[in-house]
């Protein structure tokens, strides 16, 4: 009795072991994902680097074009990593791209930011991704990453602010301004803990900094007409 | 039974009884704990919120600005009269210092709230007895009035640390009156600060890890109010004092009406 | 055009601040019913501590049978602990209860074990503890997980070769050293790795034990007759 | 109104100092008197240290006798330690004196199960050390100090059943084992946790280690006539 | 550019050449290194496998045990030849030591697994020699017999590294030994751990922090292992020798067949 | 059989010690040299040190040429260096020298900067060095070590960018912003990880810098003519 | 013969016992000597703190008065502890005074910087605080203690920098930071390493910040007149 | 003024600096030193270890003969090393030769007991090594070095007591377990604390684990004649 009892052990644990390497199987690939993802976040980040420049504080619109095309290929890859995260499996995979999701939300928001002068909204960015913003559809963008990545962009506009000086652009700073007033307002609903709350911190040194670019213009009457109506 | 002999059944029933009560005794001890534990927690997250909605205020109106902190009253008067109310009644007739581990934290931001909204009245930082006297509960009716006043007790340790952690929110609001342009509060705050870093110096050695770690917190703090404080007299040494209205009449003209004149 | 926007941002923002709120109670939810999960693998854990005991060696069965009353309360707690964690949120939450439930399934094993002589499989346990064993389902009892239970058992098994001997059972501990031997076989095929790996030690040295056991009886001439069949 | 102000602070920061250092004082003459307490508690330790020995074993009586004149001596010392202790503020200095009135009540329960083999309660523990058991007493000892305590003695009792066998008495390690189990008993119904969980564990393991010493007795025939029925 | 003049734009695209070509270089030495690192874990997870497989003979007949170490010897010749020869090819003309740390995981891993299986066979701890030796790749055709022989490096660190792990091996194959009453592999084991504790302590003082790691494990290894043998000696003797192998003809009887007889 | 097998052992324990003693003889040698080189690094720290002071920024040219004299002195002791490291094992010991090569490739690219305004290519430090730039030359100055170096120059730089506009000197900040721009372009290319990824981030912090010192110059109008064009 | 052996050991051990204790008096009493020394570092370290308030700015002379008077209790305190350091151990319980003597160097000179700006030399300094310079005199005041305090008084004045422009005083900065240059070339003779190092870090970190702040005040026009030439 | 303040500086420093050279020099060559105690240290571990082996046992006064012989080194390092301290600084470089030492004072008094089966006290261990035992004397054997090092011979014991029982040596763990009690007795009277306390801790766990051999001893009758009384 007890023989034919061992041989159903062993083959339950045949069985069991080659459910184990599948599992390492999926995290390597996973993991090879992520790493194209984050040089697609690379490679946006270079290009944004120049509207810092004089030249390109003029051509923000260019280099946004290119940023959207360069992120046009962040769909596919998150498909790729979605087809290969089994279903009811995304929070097993979760920290492995989260931070980068995070940079990509950010470099998303800054570059609808510098288009159209407002927040781009979880679903919107989640569907520039190519992904969901509900849990129940499995992979999708997490609100937590949303709102992360989303903060991540503060420091980039009050360096802008400070270039756009340089560049003569007296303008820019004054939108800026109006922009991080309004994030401000925004995250203050969230009341925000945690790392979160360290970002939330950052943002009041942005819009510190912001406001003193927009007091040096003012004291020497550098305030361009056309802000009054977005101030 | 004897040395050499075996423990008889009754023993063992004898034994269990006894460990029956011990038993009961350390759940009645530890339910208590557990009941202040979670009403401290919930001191806790409503502390942190009054303080969170204080941090709007830079920015805004001086009528919104009263608005705000009578709300901000009101959430404290409630905060003491039903969770902190209810930690004084469990601890009625105990040691305190046996469950001080409990309500420590919630105590400890409760103070925190309490002398952020008492310092954005008074600019002063509330005092210890007032602390104290806010909660001491009087007797309720005739039948009770013969007993020992209800209280939380507040140690000077939850007192002074409550203090610290308000340097940090009053640095962050200082960073945010500078956006702002409210200049004196930024001075305000920085000789308080300033203050409160040479009590805590006088205070020599201190013992307690927790305050030193928040000593350091503290002293960051300080230094970036410091220096909130030379940037704003940058700004001003650029223009003499009396063309410093005009400028400011000019810059304050493209605010929204919400935001504060100077 | 900003101050609509605004309202958008703000309005947006007011969600998913309740979305972030309602995740801290399910978190706080989870963790109440893992306590009583807890309170039952204690429950059992005491019951099977007299299995130890002279009358205890004697009264296996009955002991197995308080336990099975014991863990059928788990099936319930389990379903209510389902029904709080989303839909393909599992993983999410997974680390709070993965202890405990790995405590459930090593009792589970044990008992099975004492009452019919060998292991039970993952579906076996799965089902007596009301779960699926398939991560498509959502809630199940994960395979590392059962893996790792099931191994748990094996050093009160070389504690009750000891305590058998001393109560005069002279032939549990051959049958004992079998079924270890045959889990050896078994959890070979899986190339343990990590914590696995761990326990797996433990189970040879409670090999170890056992066979000093048999080996004393046998010397002693105290091999009973009837081990023979399952030596 | 700033000069003011800083006064203010000033004044809290004194009252807070000078706290600090009335605290500091009671908690150095404290400190006195639990050296003191500790001096006793290290002679009844190393009289005690005498049973492992052959001579110790058959003088067991003799020892315990020392040692109950050494810890006679505690009732005087607490009730020095309960004049310093402010009323009501027992909680305020119990971390300083916890761990060696756990020590003690270590060494009275090991002297009262060598004498008595029963384990001594709270009450008379208490009572022999000059103490309460009631918190509305004051000054008084702890429940949990007494549990933690008396569950510590554990690891000497195993020591001493293998020390036991060394010196030829084979009947002690089938007394401890019997007193062990007991104890497990009435420590389970308490659901241990925390600190008082890593004592229940020592507890788990001496009981183990005497249940070897059993086995190894009772399998060369070595059981003494009257355990024959608890074994 | 002179100081003073800022770099003309020829200057930015000469600058941004030199740096695509650095690019390059880096990219070239980074692939290569990738390269070695994957075979390297490639070998890591071979080696184990083949370890682990030679922990299931005690208990084996000695024609199991045959069949197993001849897979084994198999499985290791073929790690030589595919993957520890692609890393050779991998580092034929560059200096070994540059990408030592991407392959001395697995090479450990494979020493550990040899000297394992050449101790089961041999009951001698392999050379470093023999095992250099092993990783030199011999000429394969006429047209590359000129070229200086393909190898990979083993330092005499990563071979001391190897043997270190072996000893935890050791120690698991005597624990499971004791329980198949194989006696005698247990005093060998006994005697191998014991000279190369001794080894290990002629080395004095090691640098390395991994070598002083592997030294605390082995140290643990090597008291399970005395304990092991202690306990063997025990149970020796409480049986006169003449009457010793009665009894293990008696404890064997209920043996099954494939257990060996002693 | 035995003995001759311990033998062995201590035959290969005694290979490995005398390897481990050849290794750190060489590398005793390695790092006396060693010394000589961090020495002239810190002689050559010292002097450029005085660039800082308002006289130093209008005597650059001659703390360059200073620097030169002291840096001439590198290129014997890497000759010396050179022969002592076995051919062949240029990596074996490479970490020896690594920190300090690294020092005196930022020291020189500072100093190429400061007179030529230009970024020094890796064959030219290296020459200036008296090291090769290939592998297959056996001692060599490492591209790797180039790129760390070179990129280690930034903070000093965006320091002297403030220092110049404490002695008068407007024009410079601009120069350096441009360098720092160029610098961000080039390493932009390289993909950096790891330790070259945390230089990286210190250029990017230095880059902002001194684009708040130029937008403060900008904003006060002390723009010098010619950076116009660039701004 | 064991036994008398024994006694022997028993009898070294007394006397050991003894020694032992007498050593621990020592300890105790060095410490409480310590501890008043702590006393009055904490007292002038608070009085100092006074210097960064608005007002303090113009009280620094008096400030500094205050501090002497404090400082000059430490020359008895001191040959308190001379008196109990048995002779030749100084260096057995220096760590123990260690820190308290390297922060009330750095009061002393602070104060000697603040009254007539310029540094305390090493025998200045320990005959204030009434101590030999020369180890062959036993107690005295460690070059290394000295060398350590002088440097950690950068901080402070960089702190002063920041608060004197707060309080209107324009003049500081620029002699603080020509102090801290000299300071900087004083100490790059020693070739600091170890904990030196990490403090002469800390004086470049000091010196950088206070250059900040003269180029904030440079680019304002806010040069005091009389620096003009070494600004 | 400046100017002449400043170069009393540096006049001051370039001092200072050779003083912080010279003791570099002493504390590289007292480190000299140490390594070749440290070597012989080692050797005599090394022989040690010998005793552990099936044959070690019946060799050990061949095994101590050759231990003193390379302990015959010592002390000659010892007098170079006092040589090299200046007087009244022996406590300045105490740390880095005290572990050193305390490893050759266990190594003398293993050396010791294996011989002469009694402890070595600390003026015969000092007299061997060719130190003083007193202060006064400047170089000495210090008391607690002693007491630590003589203290660290226990693991050793308890592994011997285990591997002569594998040698067939049943004697031995009788009479080890004997002295490790004497110890006991005789540590128990200095009342141990911090470090020496672990150490003790340690000795107790020899002494557990060295009555287990006991007992296996004693339960199987393998009592060797001569011990039954102390047994
Ligand atoms: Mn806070
Ligand atoms: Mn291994």
């Amino acid at each position: 009795m007890e023989k034919e009892e061992a041989m159903d052990i062993t083959e339950a644990f045949a069985t069991y072991g080659s459910c184990v390497e599948r599992e390492a199987e999926v995290r390597e690939c996973v993991q090879g994902i992520v790493k194209e993802l984050e040089k697609t976040s690379y490679s946006v980040t270079t290009i944004l680097e120049r509207m810092h420049n004089a030249q390109g504080v003029q051509n923000i619109s260019k280099i946004c074009e290119e940023c959207r095309e360069e992120l046009s290929k962040v769909s596919g890859q998150y498909s790729d990593l979605q087809s290969r995260v089994p279903p009811g499996e995304y929070y097993r995979y979760h920290h492995t791209f989260r931070a980068t999701t995070q940079r990509l939300v950010a470099a998303t928001c800054l570059v609808t930011y510098l288009q159209e002068a407002r927040l781009a909204p979880h679903d919107e960015v989640a569907a520039s991704m190519g992904l969901s913003t509900r849990r129940e559809d499995g992979f999708h963008l997490d609100l937590e990453d949303y709102l992360q990545g989303a903060l991540a962009l503060t420091h980039d506009l009050s360096r802008l602010a400070i270039n756009a000086v340089s560049a003569g652009d007296y303008a820019r700073p004054f939108q800026i301004r109006q922009f991080l007033r309004e994030l401000h307002g925004a995250y203050s609903l969230l009341y925000p803990k945690n790392e979160l709350r360290k970002r939330f911190d950052e943002l009041k040194y942005a819009l510190k900094k912001t406001e003193e670019v927009v007091y040096n213009l003012s004291l020497r009457g550098l305030k361009p007409a056309e802000t009054e109506t977005s101030g | 039974g004897l040395p050499g002999t075996i423990a008889s059944p009754s023993q063992d029933t004898v034994l269990m009884d006894l460990f029956r009560e011990y038993s009961k005794t350390l759940d009645k001890k530890n339910d208590k704990y557990e009941r202040v534990y979670k009403a401290s927690r919930d001191v806790t997250v409503r502390s942190k919120r009054v303080i969170f909605s204080m941090q709007r205020i830079p920015g805004l109106s001086e009528e919104e600005r009263e608005t705000l902190l009578g709300t901000a009253s009101g959430d404290l008067r409630d905060i003491e009269q039903t969770l902190l109310k209810h930690i004084a009644m469990e601890l009625r007739d105990e040691d305190p210092y046996q469950f001080v581990n409990a309500y420590t934290a919630g105590l400890q931001e409760y103070i925190e709230a309490l002398s952020f909204h008492h310092f954005l009245l008074t600019g002063s930082i509330v005092s210890h007895e007032e602390v104290q006297r806010r909660l001491t509960y009087g007797p309720q009716d005739e039948a009770q009035a013969a007993l020992v006043p209800l209280s939380v007790l507040v140690r000077p340790k939850e007192y002074i640390l409550g203090v610290a952690d308000l340097t940090g929110e009053l640095m962050r609001f200082c960073i945010k009156c500078v956006s702002t342009a409210d200049f004196d509060k930024c001075y305000q705050i920085c000789d308080v600060l300033k203050a409160m870093h040479g009590g805590f110096l006088s205070l020599g050695y201190i013992p307690a890890k927790e305050l030193y770690h928040k000593m350091m917190v503290f002293k960051s703090s300080l230094h970036k109010v410091e220096e909130a404080c030379y940037s704003l007299q940058l700004r001003k040494s650029e223009v003499p004092a009396d063309m410093l209205s005009d400028v400011f009449a000019m810059y304050d003209a493209e605010e929204n009406s919400s935001t504060p004149l100077l």
